[in-house]
């Protein structure tokens, strides 16, 4: 009696959730946009939800692909480094002020301004100029044959707009107008914005694209607490939540009514190394000098760690091994370079004893705690693997708030990473994770170890420069051999991107992790 | 005979009181646990080459797919969950017995000299428990923690997680302390006793350690267990908030946060097992703090 | 009477100064403002100008004088985090706690103290056991894992609330309600019920503790001697004396409401301050942190100050003074 | 009309049924005063409470009949009994501080009594309520019966009380030591409303106290107690002046006469077989006092307290405690010091000890002058000199310290005896001195009696071996018997040892017995001071007149000759 009972009040309550969901999509994620502002804040979360709102010259397709967006075409400069972009006409932003290349130009000052947070991405510009209301040129110190993939997050504000509302710079130490209202282009504009409690978005009935999707209202929800917000889901009362702990797939599968969507990130997890330090920080048995820097320990503790119960255990099955720095499909992918270290406790232990630490050592690991899935799980699981061998890591997890200035002071021994390239290129991780550390030319600035191979610092700018695809391909496939070899960093798998919405929703789960609203119908 | 009896009144009735005499066993059964846990539990969580990836997600013996060896079944990080619950009551009871510990000699060592000497004294004491009163328990833990984070270097923050978190508990059930101290210790200033060695001439710390304090030792017993009931309490409602103890050295709390990951997952036995036992803990203490509050206030015998 | 309120006033503004010191030494000691207000990239002659524009290299006490000067103004500064206004992040939440905040307390009363008086008067009954042994296993379970399991009993599995936020709100004036709509209660029940369940305990068993103990008293038993009916015995007599220890423990429980308020937002992520504070911790949100601090401490004395009118209210000792 | 029948009242305990009282009979008639006399212990005020029917829990009748009139109280059901209360019987209780609900006015009060027991509107209730009032003897009744409790004074509480328990009509008033909380003025007052109602309103009255005086000036018959059991009842003045049971012979004994001084009370002597143990402390004690006995004097005392603050901005009005105290007391002899509560006389011993701070006036000890308050200096001689025995030997003595450790603590830390162990044997032979075992020692206060306490506590005093000894009502807390002891105890100390004794009493017929010398007190000033025998023969102040003949006292005729 009671069980009938609940399946006919579950099914009015489907129903009436049904109903709802015609007229407004709900989704949740775990984190807020803490701004509106597309240029104050370098974060996933916040570019991700405005990428709804504000659109740059490029944008990126379901499949990762560039394509037009702002700008109709590109093509490199003549004479001189840089790209010259043709604009659309006739766009007008969400106030009816028409877009021009004078707000581009004030968009590209805005945010390359000491104030903003994205700055970064122009480092490698030098001018930027107008040509005419339609043509823009952007002036690189060196070609860049990827300078148009790397401003696909660069969004585009109205500078009437942003000047008569006092919000020519980003708002640094107090709010400014831009912090709380959007003027875009996208497909969607602001209707109601109560930071961390609900953001409601209304499609832009002006937008120059063809829409493709049937939302009339879309209200966001930021939902810190996992279980929460899968219970949100499961009650009906949101229709997507991005993401969801791989652990609850089978409870979300196993239910009418929804579905999970689960696909690869780009993003790759890795080890590093602190290939420059003269001794180890956290051992209390090495304490004169630094056994990573022999390439036979780095490649021991590849050996030690056995991935595929970590995928098993931790993941469920849900990860795919990684042998390089890149996921297998990404542009530049070394498909000659595809085998990663095996898991062989017996030859790590050889190859201590083989660089004279037959009986391990220990050493300090530090890991995020609420960066990457599962982030700390796998260290711990880790630390075990490597303890096995001998290999006695002295865990250390914390939030990636604190995480990022102690890799930057050099305070490791070894470190947990995960790296999604920006541009969807290999270039991307050499650029960043492999070529020594040199501030001046902004290059290896993530490589927190400084891995430095003088042939790989040659290699770089050969690659960046070259046209012809298959000389290119042949030039990382050196690299990736010689990382690989040298065991620069152990890749370890490439994360999972695990979505659930209900089973009406169709949606597209793009690798980068970015949700995008355009492409979202309810059935 | 009735004077014999009565001296031993406190054990009667605990006899007679089979709640109390559960609560007891349960709480000196973990407590001993969680003291001998390095010779009993089969795999120490803190040193990862005793366990496996490999033996992680086995349910309770008593369902399909578990080992025998793990009774309870094992977390994710295949530790065995007998294990890692004897640590655990073992941290928890640590950061809660230091933190009383430190609550009670201050606020015990407030409440007295507020009592003792009254007027200004007093009245900045109680003001500054009132202040402490306004922050309550978690809000402290969280400003401690959040204090901690903010000042201290990056590096040592791990190695004083349990220092800081100890602190957070220990500053917020101080004011508890110091109010009963204060308030018991003033009834005492008027019994004739005190009067008597403050006459002689007395120090005030040995009137107040040696004369009034073992009188007034009854109710601050009482908070005594309460409060390490709240102790243990708070420290899982802090790992739950994410600022308690890494997952590395988990205490209790921190096993059910880790728990709740997989509370809509099958792995049942990760989430509830501990938080049974933690449920099992702290109704005990609190069934023995009741019974000893009925002892030392005999008009609601 | 006036001196009395008087002298809690006084104190109560020390306190106040107290906690704004500590929002202060907090928001100028906890990590630099310039760093958490800049990027990586400022050059260090822009923050040391930044520093002076602010400033931030005026002596201590005058930079305390004017941060409480700008509390007294309501200008609460900046949010690291979202640039907002501090004042108008904090307004914005207060609401939504205080509304479960104080209907939390209300099921802490409107059950507790009936049960802490039958309890009191039946001390040997067999419900009497069954409620405080039940009322103790409450207490001893983690707030947060009794939201959680509410949220799949009634949300997930039964379906009959709502898992989570404030469901329909009315906008009455600047005060965002969620007592108007039917959706708004609905949504309000499970976090409230969490939220009360601790603060029940425990009214439970202060009145079942001061009655018990009232009823032990000479006017009680004078008032049974004189065979006053025993209805009225029970709650004119006995109950109305229990209340003035029971309001005391209520204005200092308020620390305890606002305290698991904090756990109960975040499992139910409700939008309050509780959660406000949370991220502003997860941020190293200084400034939203001191305020927050201060809002808190503001409510704590004004409840306690509450408190103390009602004792005046409830007790002629305090109103009248002696004649004789 | 009551009758009292083979009553047995037990309390289930955990080990096992406590019988209170046994074979308890009684009869009160209408309009009788009945008195209910005996020490602690004895079961009266459980005689009363199993008429009215408010045995504390767990007690019950075990046996007996109870009958008012022709209604078996036994029987009744709970709601019956409930009726009962208050409409035929009712009580007055100790303390009129707490027994009226503080958060209820007067007329509240009266006015759901009246209601609760017969049909009448409010209206004439609250007519009936002033009525009584006034019949009672509260002026302008019709005013200040809008008034709550704590706007009375204690005597008129007490009045409010007495109305509250007669505003039913009841049949028979139990009155549970009904005075003893009052002054001796106001005890007169009450204790004569009491008659005026037994006499005109025909009501009964079960006047249970410890107080013999008191019976002796009110009650019609009487009944004494002893451990639950009736030792003898019959007419006041046959019980009192002619007892035929021992033990009311012994008690009749140990109360002290108002009108004449013994020099011992006869009561049974401590075992002599301890008083040789007691040689070393004796000797210890004499050889310490080389010094002839010091005197004290006082000249031009005052204390003030600050008043509760009212206003912010007026300063609290001053409450003057002692004013301009003039007195000396002569080396070796006991000056007694009486007063009614407030009066200031422990305010006095507290200013002597240095507990309170004097804002003006000089005291000298001996030749030495003794700094006021907090400026005498924690070794300051006085501080060893002057002792103290305290009025309630429940909380004088440190229950969680052992006896022996209590009594070595002044000859540790006044340096008398360096060795632990001498200090342990001194201790014990102390206590054989003050007429205990010595083995109690190894005790703790809670395995003592009161009177048992109280020699303890005279042993302490004595081990600090003091010249100066101020006794702040030694006995008011104790039964007469014990009252009788010790008072015979510190006689023979005082003799012996050449002690000066302040001896503070709100008691005029134990400050007779004990002081050379007395003073009366009231409201901080000095009324009367002279010897001891012509302040009670022939009294200046009309204030110590008064006090005199209000005291109730047994009428000499029934006095048994010594």
């Amino acid at each position: 009696m009671l069980p009938l009972k609940l399946a006919v009040l579950g099914g009015a309550l489907s129903m009436s959730a049904l109903a709802a969901s015609a007229e407004t999509f709900r989704w949740a994620s775990t984190t807020d946009p803490q701004t509106m502002d597309p240029h104050a804040v370098n974060s996933a979360p916040v570019l991700s939800f405005l990428n709804n709102i504000y659109e740059g010259l490029v944008r990126r397709g379901q499949d990762m692909s560039i394509e037009p967006s702002l700008a109709t075409s590109w093509e490199p400069l003549e004479g001189e480094n840089g790209w010259r972009f043709k604009l659309r006409e006739g766009v007008t932003f969400q106030n009816g002020a028409a877009f021009t290349s004078e707000d581009v130009l004030f968009s590209y000052q805005r945010a390359s301004d000491e104030a903003a947070d994205v700055r970064s991405w122009f480092a490698p510009v030098t001018d930027m100029r107008v040509v005419d209301e339609f043509t823009v040129d952007f002036v690189t110190s060196a070609p860049n044959p990827l300078f148009p993939d790397s401003i696909a997050n660069f969004m585009i504000l109205d500078k009437d707009w942003a000047e008569a509302n006092d919000a020519a710079l980003p708002a640094r130490d107090a709010e400014n107008f831009a912090t709380m209202n959007v003027n875009g282009t996208g497909p969607f504009t602001l209707a109601d914005r109560d930071p961390g409690v609900r953001t409601t978005l209304a499609p832009n009935g002006a937008w120059w694209d063809d829409a493709s999707h049937n939302i009339t209202e879309a209200v966001f929800t930021p939902i810190g607490n996992s279980a929460t917000g899968l219970a949100a889901l499961l009650s009906g009362e949101i229709d997507f939540i991005q993401p969801i702990p791989l652990q609850d797939v089978a409870q979300v599968e196993s239910r009418d009514g929804f579905k999970v969507l689960e696909g690869e990130e780009t993003r790759v997890i890795m080890f590093g190394f602190g290939h420059e330090h003269d001794t180890l920080l956290y051992s209390s048995d090495v304490t004169d000098a630094n056994p990573f820097t022999d390439p036979r320990v780095r490649l021991a503790a590849a050996h030690a760690l056995d991935i595929a119960s970590i995928d098993r255990v931790l993941f469920r099955g849900k990860i795919e091994p990684a042998s390089q720095l890149v996921p297998a499909g990404i542009s530049g992918f070394s498909e000659a370079n595809q085998n990663r270290p095996d898991y062989n406790p017996d030859r790590a232990k050889e190859l201590l004893a083989e660089a004279g630490y037959p009986d391990g050592f220990s050493f300090g690991l530090k890991c995020t705690n609420d960066r990457y899935i599962n982030d700390e799980a796998l260290c711990r699981a880790a630390a075990s693997m490597f303890a096995a061998v001998g290999l006695n890591a002295e865990l250390s997890t914390g939030p990636v708030r604190d995480y990022w200035p102690q890799l930057r002071e050099d305070d490791f021994d070894m470190y947990l990473l995960g790296w999604s390239p920006g541009t969807f290129d290999m270039e991307h991780p050499i650029r960043f994770l492999m070529h020594s550390q040199d501030d001046s030319r902004k290059l290896g600035s993530w490589n927190f170890g400084n891995y430095s191979n003088a042939r790989v610092d040659e290699l770089l700018p050969m690659v960046q420069q070259e046209i012809d695809p298959a000389a290119r391909q042949s030039m990382i496939d050196e690299i990736i051999a010689i990382t690989q070899d040298e065991v620069a960093y152990i890749p370890l798998y490439t994360q999972p991107l695990i979505w659930a919405a209900k089973d009406n929703v169709e949606l597209t789960q793009r690798a980068d992790n970015f949700f995008m609203l355009r492409w979202v119908t309810v059935n | 005979m009735i004077a014999l009896l009565k001296k031993y009144e406190g054990l009667w009735l605990f006899v007679h009181s089979p709640a109390a005499i559960v609560a007891a066993m349960v709480a000196v059964l973990i407590f001993l646990g969680a003291v001998f846990a390095p010779w009993v539990a089969l795999v120490n969580p803190y040193d990862l080459s005793s366990f496996s990836l490999f033996d992680g997600l086995l349910p309770p013996a008593w369902q399909d797919g578990s080992n025998p060896k793990y009774l309870l079944g094992t977390d994710d990080q295949g530790r065995d969950m007998i294990s890692s619950i004897l640590y655990g009551a073992r941290l928890s009871l640590v950061i809660g017995l230091s933190a009383l510990t430190i609550a009670a000699i201050l606020g015990v060592g407030l409440g007295l000299a507020a009592g003792y000497y009254g007027g200004r004294f007093d009245a900045v004491v109680m003001r500054i428990a009132d202040v402490q009163l306004a922050l309550p328990a978690i809000l402290t833990a969280l400003l401690i923690d959040g204090i901690a984070r903010g000042i201290l270097p990056a590096a040592i923050q791990q190695d004083l997680r349990v220092a800081v978190l100890t602190l957070a508990i220990a500053l917020s059930l101080w004011v508890n302390f110091a109010r009963t101290a204060r308030a018991s210790t003033f009834v005492q200033m008027n019994k004739e006793y005190v009067q008597a060695a403050i006459m002689m001439g007395q120090r005030p710390t040995r009137v107040m350690f040696v004369h009034i304090l073992p009188n007034i030792l009854g109710p601050l017993l009482v908070i005594l267990t309460v409060d390490l009931a709240s102790a243990i309490l708070l420290e899982a409602t802090l790992s739950f908030l994410g600022i308690g103890l890494p997952a590395d050295s988990p205490s209790l709390g921190t096993l059910i946060r880790i728990g709740m990951q997989f509370l809509l997952s099958g792995e049942w036995w990760i989430l509830w097992i501990p938080t049974l036992f933690l449920v099992a803990l702290v109704v005990s203490i609190n069934i023995l703090g009741d019974f000893l509050r009925d002892i030392f206030n005999p008009r609601l015998r | 009477m006036v001196y009395f309120i008087l002298k809690r006033m006084v104190q109560s503004v020390f306190v106040m100064l107290a906690v704004a010191f500590l929002a202060f030494s907090l928001f100028r000691f906890v990590g630099d403002p310039i760093t958490q207000m800049t990027g990586v990239e400022t050059s260090v002659a822009d923050q040391e100008r930044l520093r002076e524009e602010l400033g931030l290299n005026d002596p201590f006490v005058s930079q305390f004088m004017r941060f409480t000067g700008d509390m007294l103004k309501g200008d609460f500064g900046f949010s690291y985090r979202t640039r907002q206004p501090v004042a108008d992040m904090i307004a914005d939440r207060i609401p939504a706690t205080l509304e479960l905040g104080v209907v939390a307390l209300i099921i802490s009363l409107v059950v507790g103290v009936p049960a802490g008086v039958y309890t009191a008067l039946k001390p040997r009954g067999v419900l009497t056991q069954t409620i405080l042994m039940t009322t103790l296993v409450g207490v001893s379970i983690p707030t947060f894992v009794i939201g959680i399991m509410l949220i799949f009993i009634f949300g997930v599995q039964l379906g009959w609330l709502p898992t989570f936020g404030r469901g329909g709100t009315v906008q009455i004036g600047s005060w965002e309600s969620s007592l108007f709509t039917i959706d708004g209660w609905r949504a309000l029940l499970l976090p409230a019920i969490t939220l009360g369940v601790y603060q029940l305990t425990l009214t439970m068993r202060l009145v079942r503790a001061e009655m018990m103990e009232v009823m032990r008293s000479d006017y009680i038993r004078f008032a049974m001697a004189r065979g006053v009916p025993m209805g009225r015995l029970h709650y004119k007599h006995a109950l109305a004396n229990t209340m003035v220890p029971v309001i005391t423990i209520i204005g200092l429980q308020f620390g305890g409401v606002i305290a698991f308020s904090i756990v109960t937002e975040s499992v139910f992520q409700w939008p309050g301050m509780g959660l406000l504070f949370l991220e502003s911790i997860r941020f190293v949100d200084i400034p939203v942190m001191g305020v927050y601090l201060v809002v808190i401490a503001f409510f704590f004395v004004l409840v306690n100050l509450v408190v103390d009118l009602l004792y005046v209210a409830i007790d002629p000792r305090l109103r009248i003074s002696d004649v004789s | 009309m009551l009758t009292i029948k083979d009553l047995a009242v037990k309390f289930p305990s955990r080990f096992g049924d406590f019988t209170a009282i046994e074979d308890v009979d009684m009869e009160i008639k209408p309009g009788e005063i009945h008195g209910l006399v005996g020490e602690s212990g004895a079961g009266k005020s459980t005689v009363g409470a199993a008429v009215i029917g408010l045995l504390q829990s767990p007690g019950y009748v075990a046996k007996g009949s109870l009958r008012l009139g022709e209604t078996d109280l036994r029987t009744l059901t709970p709601e019956q009994a409930h009726k009962v209360r208050g409409d035929r019987i009712s009580m007055i209780f100790q303390d009129p501080q707490t027994s009226l609900n503080p958060l209820m006015t007067i007329e509240d009060q009266l006015i759901e009594t009246i209601q609760a027991h017969s049909d009448v509107t409010e209206a004439a209730a609250r007519q009936r309520a002033v009525d009584l009032l006034e019949e009672i003897g509260i002026k302008d009744a019709a005013t200040r019966i809008k008034a709550y409790p704590h706007q009375f004074s204690g005597g008129m509480r007490q009045r409010v009380v007495i109305a509250l328990a007669i505003s039913t009509d009841p049949e028979l008033i139990i009155a549970d030591e009904p005075t003893t909380a009052l002054d001796v003025a106001v005890q007169s007052q009450v204790l004569s409303l009491i008659q005026r109602l037994a006499k005109e309103r025909q009501i009964s009255f079960m006047l249970i106290t410890h107080d013999i005086g008191v019976i002796a000036q009110v009650a019609d018959r009487v009944t004494v107690m002893r451990k639950g059991r009736v030792m003898e009842t019959g007419d006041t003045a046959q019980v009192l002046g002619a007892p035929e049971h021992p033990y009311t012979q012994a008690l009749m004994d140990a109360v002290p006469p108002l009108d004449r001084k013994l020099e011992r009370f006869r009561v049974p002597e401590a075992n002599d077989a301890s008083s040789s143990l007691g040689e070393l402390a004796e000797n210890w004690l004499l050889e310490g006092q080389q010094q002839a006995p010091t005197g004290l004097s006082l000249r031009n005392l005052s204390v003030q307290f600050s008043g509760p603050r009212t206003s912010l901005f007026r300063k609290p009005a001053p409450y003057v405690a002692l004013d301009d105290v003039t007195l000396d007391i002569k080396p070796g002899s006991i000056m007694g010091l009486v007063g009614e509560s407030g009066s200031g006389k422990s305010t006095l011993a507290k200013a002597i000890t240095g507990l309170v701070t004097p804002s003006s006036g000089t005291m000298m000890l001996g030749d030495t002058a003794l700094p006021f308050g907090k400026s005498r200096s924690r070794l300051h001689p006085s501080r060893q000199l002057v002792q103290m025995v305290f009025q309630d030997p429940y909380s004088s003595l440190n229950s969680r310290h052992r006896i022996g450790d209590i009594l070595a603590e002044p000859l540790w830390f006044y340096g008398f005896v360096k060795d632990a162990d001498e200090r342990e044997k001194l201790a014990a032979s102390m206590l054989s001195l003050v007429g205990m075992q010595p083995d109690a020692i190894t005790k703790y206060p809670h395995q003592f009696s009161g009177g048992q306490r109280q020699r303890i506590a005279v042993a302490r005093a004595l081990l600090a071996r003091p010249r100066f000894l101020i006794c702040d009502e030694p006995t008011s807390a104790l039964d007469v018997s014990i009252q009788a002891e010790i008072l015979n105890l510190l006689k023979d100390l005082q003799n012996k040892f050449g002690l000066t004794i302040l001896f503070i009493s709100h008691n005029l017929a134990v400050v007779r017995q004990m002081a050379d010398d007395t003073a009366v007190l009231r409201n901080g000033k000095i009324e009367e001071v002279g010897e001891t025998h012509s302040v009670y023969t022939a009294p200046q102040a009309a204030y110590t007149k008064s006090l005199l003949s209000l005291t109730p006292v047994m009428p000499t005729s029934w006095a048994v000759e010594t």
